[in-house]
């Protein structure tokens, strides 16, 4: 696995660590509370794999990642990003590009789908890999600044799912304007991810595995 | 928050230290407090494996012994366990006659037992259970959610299991029973996740949220505190509606305590259910009255009600011994 | 104030309602709610008949039954009954081999059951419990109050009192387990009497109340919240010293909650006071854990050692079929 | 029982139930809670039997009350109140008098004494009690009025017992400042006896009778 990708990593589980109090009161507000736990678990417990992973493929270390959500952090999150991340790693090709990227996570919606039964606008974390996929499949210019943005944008959209039908709609107007913490979590991966592949390739490698 | 706890990270380790020490006599702690499985495996019977986010005590945990579980699974305070938990409590008590699964109808849940009934190599089965008529849908099922009934299921397919049913057999009865029993909940204060350390929803000081979740999720609707009559015909009042009985039907009735309500109120909300019940010509022939499905230390109580034919009631009576059921035995 | 209740005036016989109905199978409600009763008495054995203010349960009425009482008399809440439902409870269970009463030490409940005692026309004794090490006096008592060590005692004595023990010999043996056995509490929220509709007493997020009485009294000090592991350290530590048990010493442990605190956090207290045990050598034979003598809905919980004898242990072991406690049968 | 007399237990019945909040309060600071609706409980079962009473003389009128105290308040306040009244009816003379009184009050307190285990001195009713008392075997000028002012006093001065020895020294200076609620209870009964026996006797009887 090469430093950046390393660097990757660090980025995309540090900001779920240090958004735990955020995601927490998403999940309080439209459910149980523990969302932010979750995803804190299931960090760190990556990042207490830095070393396995540091001698593996892009490929195994996405595997490596998945099983590790699977095993550490239960709830619905462990399953979702484990197959989320499991899927990528099989389809994944290395080194990556946005219309392989496209393809996995074409893949990985179709797994989620199969394992939690939500569909696309249903306020699940499905409603911000959805477009994001849509918009790699495309390409075009500036698309990693593209793919942030979307991806937040995409989480906040969230927010407006409830009034209409799906999962949450028995929630009606109480649930309007609380955003979907699966999705807020996967839009803060994704932006962590956006910028660290934006990031001046010159850092020194040493400063990126602190 | 105010909770006897030494630190938020050790708390459910700590409390199943504690747990397996009140209880050697009936249950041991697998690895790393993954399970907890009868002391006693009992060879050619199905084993019965449940398990659910904790903070729910005694469910999961208090109801494995003689008559009941095998093994439960204790996940993080409110979060699913995960598939290897399932996995390695399945390889503890499975002895030849296969795994029935018992799981409670939230996505987690459901995802992490599905994902450990495909990777388990035995033969296998799982009831899901849905009783809360409260929602047909809430934020995290797909369907309705698995609540307090998910006692009553356990404990009517452990005596099955325990008199030598097998896989198939437990399986149609599990499901039986689960679709005869519906309950609904309501909740007078919030509960606090230790880790979050505040509480999960603001409720005022003269509302109540009518049929909330077993995590303090949203339910029907926030309304004025009402007197328990009122609450009692609400809840038995969807209740019976979902179930459809028949005048002359008799029931077993399970007023479940949610964690901070005293059995005062309890044994006066068996009162007040019981003026609905009679107004219906519905006969309880058999109670359950205690804080048994909880949501930590939340206000609040659940009414369940289960149509069970005789020879389900005689499985509901058989002799069961675990932490927090005991009679017969 | 949130509780689930109709009325305040009528809430205690709502409640004592629903409890008779609920265990129609083990006890009777006698007239006017006065006393509940074990269904069949037992010609010939010694009556056992306790009693003490509401608010307290499942103490004293979720202990009537074999092997245990055969009468207890509910007060108002935290407020003693009155001589007459004693009378009416010895009245209506004994069978000519006397009467037990068993009576927690507070300056009502003993001038109440004295006169009892006094005016019933039948052979009777009576065994004072008092095993709260948090105060030597308290407000309402002279002396130490009698707070969970009274199931212990009304456990042993009910099986002594099955098996057919005089009553002289009961009297002594209630004596002696009481003298062995020893309690201190902690409160981390106040309750709520229902009819005075706000707390008992104001305390900050921070802090508790250690050595607190079951209704709610203070205790020894108030001082900031502290660890599980801290507060283990103090109230068992109180009742070593209390106790002075010898190294190797068996003991019953009984962690119980005030009613507002759930499983999850009393196993963690069990956990917690079992490391305080081991460190002195002191061996847990027996555990009991749950909320059994509560204050309403207080947030909390109590530490109960016990040093039993082997002949003790048996007693307590022995087959008991109320609606709180029920073993062996 | 003349009317005057009705009147009188009408009046001291009454002040209980109006004060029940106080009582309450009282009893929080340092006790259960429950003294207040103690008092109201068996002042309504005594106003409940206003019509046996008024066939009985007074000694007759004491021991009813008292034992319909006892009967019907439990805690301890039924005990104490109850034999409270019943040794006063076995003891007073009838009419009664000051001196006859102070009799009677000394018999009830040894009773009490001798039934609750606990001395002057130890904050509770006796603390009201035992001065009444000595008050009256003085007797002299404007008794009533005089007796009156004692018992609120005396009352008020079970505030400062607490930091003394006694049955709630354990609470040393936590309990500082609160007023014994039983003995509040007795200086609010004496108090309506006081002033209806100073009011003028030209009241209507049916205007006594509410
Ligand atoms: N069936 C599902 N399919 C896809 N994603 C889901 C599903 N159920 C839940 N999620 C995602 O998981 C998030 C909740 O995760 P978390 O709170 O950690 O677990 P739980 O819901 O079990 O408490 C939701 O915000 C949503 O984005
Ligand atoms: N042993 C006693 N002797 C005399 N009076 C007592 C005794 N114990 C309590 N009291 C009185 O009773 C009052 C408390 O009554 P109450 O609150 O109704 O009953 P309880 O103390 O049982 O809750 C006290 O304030 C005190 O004046
Ligand atoms: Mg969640
Ligand atoms: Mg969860
Ligand atoms: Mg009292
Ligand atoms: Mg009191």
């Amino acid at each position: 696995m090469k430093p950046d990708t390393h660097n990757l990593i660090r980025c995309a589980t540090q900001t779920l660590i240090d958004h735990v109090d955020e995601l927490t009161a998403l999940d309080q507000a439209i459910g149980d509370g523990d969302h932010g736990l979750n995803m804190r678990r299931g960090a760190l417990a990556i990042q207490g794999k830095q070393g396995e992973l540091a001698g593996q493929s892009l490929n195994e270390a996405l595997r490596t990642m998945g099983m590790t959500c699977m095993s550490t952090i239960g709830g619905s999150s462990g399953p979702v990003f484990g197959t989320l991340l499991v899927t990528l790693g099989k389809h994944l090709p290395d080194p990556p590009n946005a219309a392989g990227l496209a393809q996995a996570l074409d893949a990985a919606i179709q797994a989620l789908t199969r394992l939690g039964k939500a569909q696309v606008g249903q306020k699940t974390l499905l409603d911000v890999l959805d477009p994001v996929q849509k918009l790699l499949a495309k390409g075009g210019e500036e698309l990693v600044k593209r793919v942030r943005t979307c991806a937040f944008d995409a989480a906040e959209a969230t927010a407006a799912l409830d009034a209409a039908r799906g999962r949450a709609s028995f929630l009606g107007d109480r649930a309007l304007g609380h955003v979907d913490p699966g999705s807020r979590s996967t839009a803060l991966i994704i932006g962590a991810i956006c910028e660290s592949l934006d990031a001046p390739a010159t850092a020194q490698p040493s400063s990126l595995s602190a | 928050m105010k909770k006897l706890i030494n630190d938020v990270e050790t708390m459910l380790s700590e409390s199943l230290d504690g747990f397996a020490a009140a209880h050697a006599d009936i249950v041991a702690l697998g690895e790393a407090g993954q399970f907890v499985r009868r002391r006693t495996p009992k060879p050619g019977k199905v084993a019965l494996i449940s398990g659910g986010g904790s903070g729910h005590e005694p469910l999961h945990t208090g109801f494995v012994g003689h008559g009941m579980l095998d093994a439960a699974c204790p996940g993080q305070i409110f979060t699913s366990p995960t598939p290897d938990q399932m996995l390695a409590a399945a390889q503890s008590v499975e002895t030849g006659a296969g795994v029935l699964f018992i799981v409670k109808n939230y996505s987690g849940d459901m995802m992490n037992f599905q994902m450990a009934a495909e990777m388990v190599d035995c033969d296998n089965e799982t009831v899901v259970v849905n009783d809360d008529v409260a929602v047909e849908n809430s934020t995290y099922t797909t369907g309705r959610r698995g609540v307090a009934g998910t006692l009553i299921v356990e404990k009517i397919l452990g005596a099955a299991a325990e008199r030598g049913d097998p896989l198939r057999k437990l399986k149609q009865l599990g499901d039986a029973v689960n679709k005869a029993t519906a309950s609904m909940g309501v909740a007078l204060t919030s509960c606090t996740v230790p880790a979050a350390g505040k509480p999960t929803f603001q409720i005022g000081g003269d509302e109540m949220e009518m049929g909330v979740g077993i995590h303090g999720e949203p339910g029907r609707r926030r309304i004025k505190l009402a007197g328990a009559d009122d609450i009692a015909h609400e809840l038995t009042g969807a209740i019976l509606k979902d179930l459809s009985l028949k005048a002359g039907q008799q029931v077993l009735l399970l007023v479940n305590g949610f964690g901070g309500t005293p059995m005062l109120e309890l044994y006066l909300m068996v009162n007040a259910v019981h003026k609905v019940l009679a107004g219906h010509q519905v006969k309880v022939a058999r109670h359950l009255t205690g804080s048994y499905v909880t949501s930590l230390e939340m206000a609040g109580c659940s009414v369940t009600v289960s149509a069970l034919d005789d020879a389900q009631l005689a499985l509901w009576d058989a002799p069961v011994h675990t932490a927090a059921l005991r009679w017969g035995m």
